[in-house]
């Protein structure tokens, strides 16, 4: 056994890294086209951007997957599984007490996810029914907030793939998570829609242990060249086939 | 010489005393004790859990478990009379049936039975049927090898006995096989209970609301919150509050019947017979 | 159900032939017994003793032959064997008292579910044949609680409130403690008396040579001999019934085993 | 009477025959085939999962349940032997912790082992270690039990011969209790490899790389691609593998030995013993 | 190591007393056997027999009470009673070879790890001890291959392959069949005449009779008579020797049991 944080040192700027020649990255599998994997890799938007941090840093990335709720509670980098989160996770305040943010890098909001031809066009068609929802999620707390109003119950899933899986099966008749993922998944399974979106205005950040301000500068020049230089642009455009509306 | 035996005994009995406490000692030093006291033992996370934990968590943990047990049972008694069954097809499908919920873990039951079943079959369960499935049915292999050990354990004269006193087949199973079989299973089957009380751990994966949450699924819920060991030290008390008198029940019983030992999977292997 | 055709003859085994696989244990047995008759068999260890009584009340199958019991069949395959099987009362070696039953219980149940009769009635028969085995004081205690010969008395009583037309016993003192065979063979010295058809395999020599109307020597799967019990005994006429019964009587003067 | 009781078995022979066609009928017509074969069957997905199931995750699954399985002997053999210490205070440590790791559910203590005690303690293990840990601790607790019931089977008799040629109490341990007590114990520990098998499902939650899942993560992470059971079914069938072939020898070894059963907490309940 | 004093005195017990819990087993014994001497312990059953040759080597610890082998006093709470007990030969009633290991193994792991004997050496005394008790040709078996009475003998070898000064026998012959009695009787009078010094607790009188110098009939806890094998099985004067005697050397004429 090591002490936590006893890894390489990258010269110069500071950054300390729990795996020499690594930049391990945790993040929660799947949540496509974020990140899932396709053959024996890793793939997605998050892991293009990541990349190019890793590039910068002249490492290699590594994804490491954990439970969701071990990220947002900053867990992982206490125990020094990882370098920074890269999970489709948005900003918010409970987060940002247990760990930091980079600069935003994506848009997203709140989507409702149902079988097709259900009928369910919002939250207002769905009382005494159950909504399914993703462990330690923003769309978890989303619809949990809306709960009492409109009269649902609140099904919590471990991951995307077992919630979205649940629509299908109809063990909930509907669910609430990111509009990213629940389009593509719409896509591929075309029983299934995406009835509604609620105007969130989540933002996107990339994680990492409260107090690494090295990571989080290096990680946030990186995200603004990318950006200038139009890299993100296609980056997004690989893996929601359209431009992105904003940056 | 300058010790004899029973002086180096003494000595040594000494050496084990001082060992372990050099090891408290170590131990106390080394570890960080207000991290400890944070991680273990914060009484406010404990406190904020509840009555939930009670009222909910280990209320829905003894639901749970119960249910797949009594179907578990129901399921676990068919199969082994299809085991003992003078039908070869019988035979196979309890089998196979045994061999593979037996050899693969829980957890992968779990995500078939309420994710791969209900696309294949267009059928919906509601959560209790779901839980009751899924339990019963990895339940079900542990218990029919249990119970048709118990079926075989009942002395031949017994059987003997019965029928040479007019009694056919049947009443005979009935009156005599069965009711002695039970005495005998009572305590492996105790035993099962108890491995089911924690595969009932695993049913988080199906999906749950939050009023459905067993122990683990709560802890883990706590724990999100509030990063100490504290939630999971809570709810492994309250399993224990079910397992151990359990575990006793199982002994107490054991003795009580004489301990005649049975060969059931669980002391022996997966149990492969044809 | 059983046509019972009255007829001197109880029990008529003829040709009786019974095979474990390749071991041929039974080869062709011919025995007659009486009704009121009481017969003993006797014979060296893997004889066959247990086997040919077994095959009475057809607790082995045959593998040939033909067995009558008051004139019904019962290795006719269309026998109601359950049924022919209540009137041939079976004694074990090793009791077999239904262990979780307590005694008056272990004595009403067949009564009840097989014979069907009213529980006051297999209580009231239950309580009469504990008490012909005196052990009335016994009807509450579970079968642990007894001794072997209790529970051996219990087991005859047990079959006696079946109201059997025959009686088999297979030894039904060899699992005993010396001091305890007495009262056994006390209970079946006096249903023997009452005029009860019996068929029994036993070591007691002392108990065949008083009881026994006819004494069957059995070896190798065959009657060796076969006569009254003082012929038999007293005075064989077979090499091996001599060999036999001078083991058993005088075992100290046992040669030396190989 | 219309039949002899020998006519009546043979119909009920044949009307279990029949049941048995009827239910195969029902079940044949009333199922989605083409659903059926998509759910459990695509041959696409299983082969998609070739090499990597095999290579990755069945070996990972292998590794991690032999790592788990050596710490746990070796652990167990430590508590089984504090156990029976005539120094009170290790019985009793040795009793808590049997206790307590028996009775709470294995996901819970790989919660509370891959995050709360690095929390506490500042200590951070590799995968590896981390992985033998936690299998290691809830095997050793099984495996505690089977050691000590198995030294304590070793007939007296034994011991007071190798006593009364001279050995020494240690001496005797070592030449003629441990080497009679592994025979012994042999069957239960190959039992209780395939349960550290199946509990070995597990581990992703202490968070895993692509290149360390096991068999039931990969099976999940492949579900996630192409819902349909076949990958469940696939990694199922890879469990089975490696505890068929164990469950036979677990049965070959016992009556090997002749079936000396001993006392163990799978077939007798909780160890709860002070 | 031990301080072997030169005496004619192998064995001498003072005061023995020991107690399991509140049952007194023995109540002060006193028991000397001379070099070469052969002493036969008889009694019935639960007198203590087994529990005072279990003290002789320290099996069982004594309440109360000096033991002295070979002038090395075993009670003496500073002694090397590992180092005591090699010269101390103890053979069981149920033969304890060491079930994993073969019957040669069995000879020489007690030579190799206690007397730290070369491998080579141990085997040769090994195979000479085999050939006393007539089993050369079983060096290579397991134990579990061999009848009772070789098993016996295995232990008998064993024991005598440390080299004892003292031999125990606890009824070496009690778990063997009849037949095979003989052959263990004849190795034990073949090793009393080799001028071994023995204390047997034995039920076989023949043996006593013929073999030991004094025998012990021991009762209640207390050596109740002593003296030659002629006087004691011959003409016991005690009323406690005499009836036990009468019921062992003459069973069939035994009253009746309560
Ligand atoms: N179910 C069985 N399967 C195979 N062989 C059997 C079976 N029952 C009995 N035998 C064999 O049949 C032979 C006769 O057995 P049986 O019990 O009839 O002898 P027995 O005369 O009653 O002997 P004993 O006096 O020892 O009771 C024996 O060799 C026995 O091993
Ligand atoms: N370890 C023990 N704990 C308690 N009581 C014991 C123990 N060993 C022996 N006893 C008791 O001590 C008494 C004497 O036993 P011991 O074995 O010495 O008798 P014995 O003369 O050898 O009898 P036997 O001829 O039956 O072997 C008996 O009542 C026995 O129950
Ligand atoms: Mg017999
Ligand atoms: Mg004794």
């Amino acid at each position: 056994a090591t002490k936590v944080n006893t890894g390489t040192q990258d010269s110069g700027s500071g950054i300390t890294l729990v795996q020499s020649g690594k930049l391990v990255t945790c993040t929660h599998l799947s949540y496509k086209p974020f990140q899932f994997s396709e053959g024996d890799k890793t793939v997605g938007f998050d892991v293009d951007l990541v990349d190019l941090v890793a590039k910068e840093l002249n490492v290699t990335q590594e994804i490491f997957d954990t439970p969701f709720e071990t990220i947002t509670s900053g867990e992982v980098f206490n125990t020094g599984k990882c370098d920074l989160a890269a999970a489709g996770m948005t900003i918010n305040d409970e987060r940002k007490q247990a760990i930091d943010f980079s600069e935003p890098y994506f848009d997203a909001s709140q989507a409702l996810l149902t079988k097709k031809d259900s009928g369910i066009k919002g939250l207002e068609d769905l009382r005494g029914k159950r909504v399914g929802v993703q462990l330690e999620t923003v769309g978890e707390e989303y619809a949990n907030e809306k709960a009492a109003e409109f009269g649902y119950t609140v099904v919590q899933f471990e991951d995307l793939p077992l919630m979205e899986t649940a629509v299908r099966t109809g063990a909930v008749d509907a669910a609430v998570n990111d509009n990213g993922v629940l389009y593509d998944y719409a896509k591929e399974f075309p029983d299934t829609e995406v009835t509604k979106e609620f105007d969130t205005g989540d933002k996107y950040g990339i994680g990492m242990k409260k107090g690494n301000t090295a990571l989080k500068a290096k990680v946030d020049e990186v995200l603004k060249k990318a950006k200038d230089s139009g890299e993100y642009d296609k980056i997004y455009e690989k893996w929601f086939g359209k431009k992105p509306e904003s940056k | 010489m300058a010790l004899s035996k029973r002086q180096r005994a003494k000595v040594f009995r000494g050496a084990q005393y001082a060992l372990l406490a050099v090891i408290a000692l170590v131990l106390a030093l080394a570890a960080d004790w207000g991290e400890i006291q944070r991680a273990f033992f914060n009484l406010d996370i404990a406190a904020s859990m509840f009555p939930n934990v009670i009222t909910v968590a280990l209320k829905n943990t003894l639901v749970y478990t119960a249910l797949g047990f009594a179907f578990g049972l129901a399921l676990g008694l068919v199969l082994a009379l299809m085991k003992l069954s003078s039908v070869a097809p019988y035979r196979w499908i309890a089998t196979i049936y045994i061999e593979f919920f037996r050899g693969v873990p829980a957890l992968l039951v779990f995500i078939a039975l309420s994710f791969g079943v209900p696309l294949a079959f267009q059928l919906q369960f509601d959560i209790y049927s779901t839980v009751m499935l899924a339990l019963g049915i990895v339940g079900a292999a542990y218990m029919a090898e249990t119970i048709r050990a118990g079926i075989q354990a009942v002395p031949k004269g017994q059987i003997e006995a019965a029928r040479s006193l007019g009694m056919s087949q049947g009443r005979t199973l009935a009156t005599v096989v069965i009711p002695q079989a039970f005495r005998i299973i009572l305590p492996p089957l105790t035993n099962e209970l108890i491995l089911l009380t924690k595969d009932s751990s695993l049913i988080y994966i199906i999906g749950l609301a939050r009023e459905q949450y067993e122990l683990t699924k709560f802890g883990r819920e706590t724990l999100s919150r509030s990063p100490s060991l504290t939630p999971i030290l809570v709810v492994g008390l309250c399993y224990l509050l079910i397992t151990l008198p359990l575990g006793y029940l199982s002994r107490y019983l054991e003795r009580r019947t004489g301990g005649k030992k049975i060969s059931t999977p669980e002391s022996t292997g997966l149990g492969v017979s044809a | 159900m059983s046509t019972e055709v009255s007829t001197d003859v109880a029990v008529e085994i003829t040709g009786l032939k019974k095979s474990f696989g390749p071991l041929e244990v039974l080869r062709g047995i011919d025995v007659s017994v009486r009704r009121g008759e009481v017969v003993c068999v006797i014979g060296p260890s893997g004889s066959g003793k247990s086997t040919l009584l077994r095959c009475v009340n057809l607790l082995e199958e045959p593998t040939g032959g033909k067995i009558v019991v008051n004139g019904v069949e019962l290795t006719d395959p269309d026998c109601d064997i359950d049924a022919a099987r209540t009137k041939i009362g079976m004694v074990f070696q090793g009791f077999n008292l239904f262990s979780h039953l307590n005694v008056l219980n272990n004595l009403t149940v067949a009564q009840r579910k097989v014979l069907k009769r009213k529980p006051e009635e297999a209580q009231r028969i239950a309580l009469r044949n504990l008490e012909r085995v005196g052990l009335a004081e016994k009807a509450g205690a579970m079968p642990a609680q007894l001794s072997g010969g209790q529970q051996q008395r219990v087991a005859i009583a047990r079959a006696l409130s079946m109201d059997p037309d025959v009686m088999l016993f297979d030894e039904p003192t060899s699992a005993l403690d010396p001091e305890l065979v007495g009262d056994v063979l006390g209970v079946m010295r006096q249903l023997a008396d009452e005029g009860m058809t019996m068929l029994v395999v036993t070591h007691e020599m002392q108990f065949a040579r008083e009881v026994a109307d006819k004494v069957l020597f059995m070896d190798g799967g065959y009657v060796v001999e076969e006569g009254e019990a003082a012929q038999v005994i007293g005075a064989p006429r077979h090499e091996r019934t001599k060999s036999f019964l001078a083991r058993v009587l005088d075992p100290t003067h046992q040669g030396p085993r190989d």
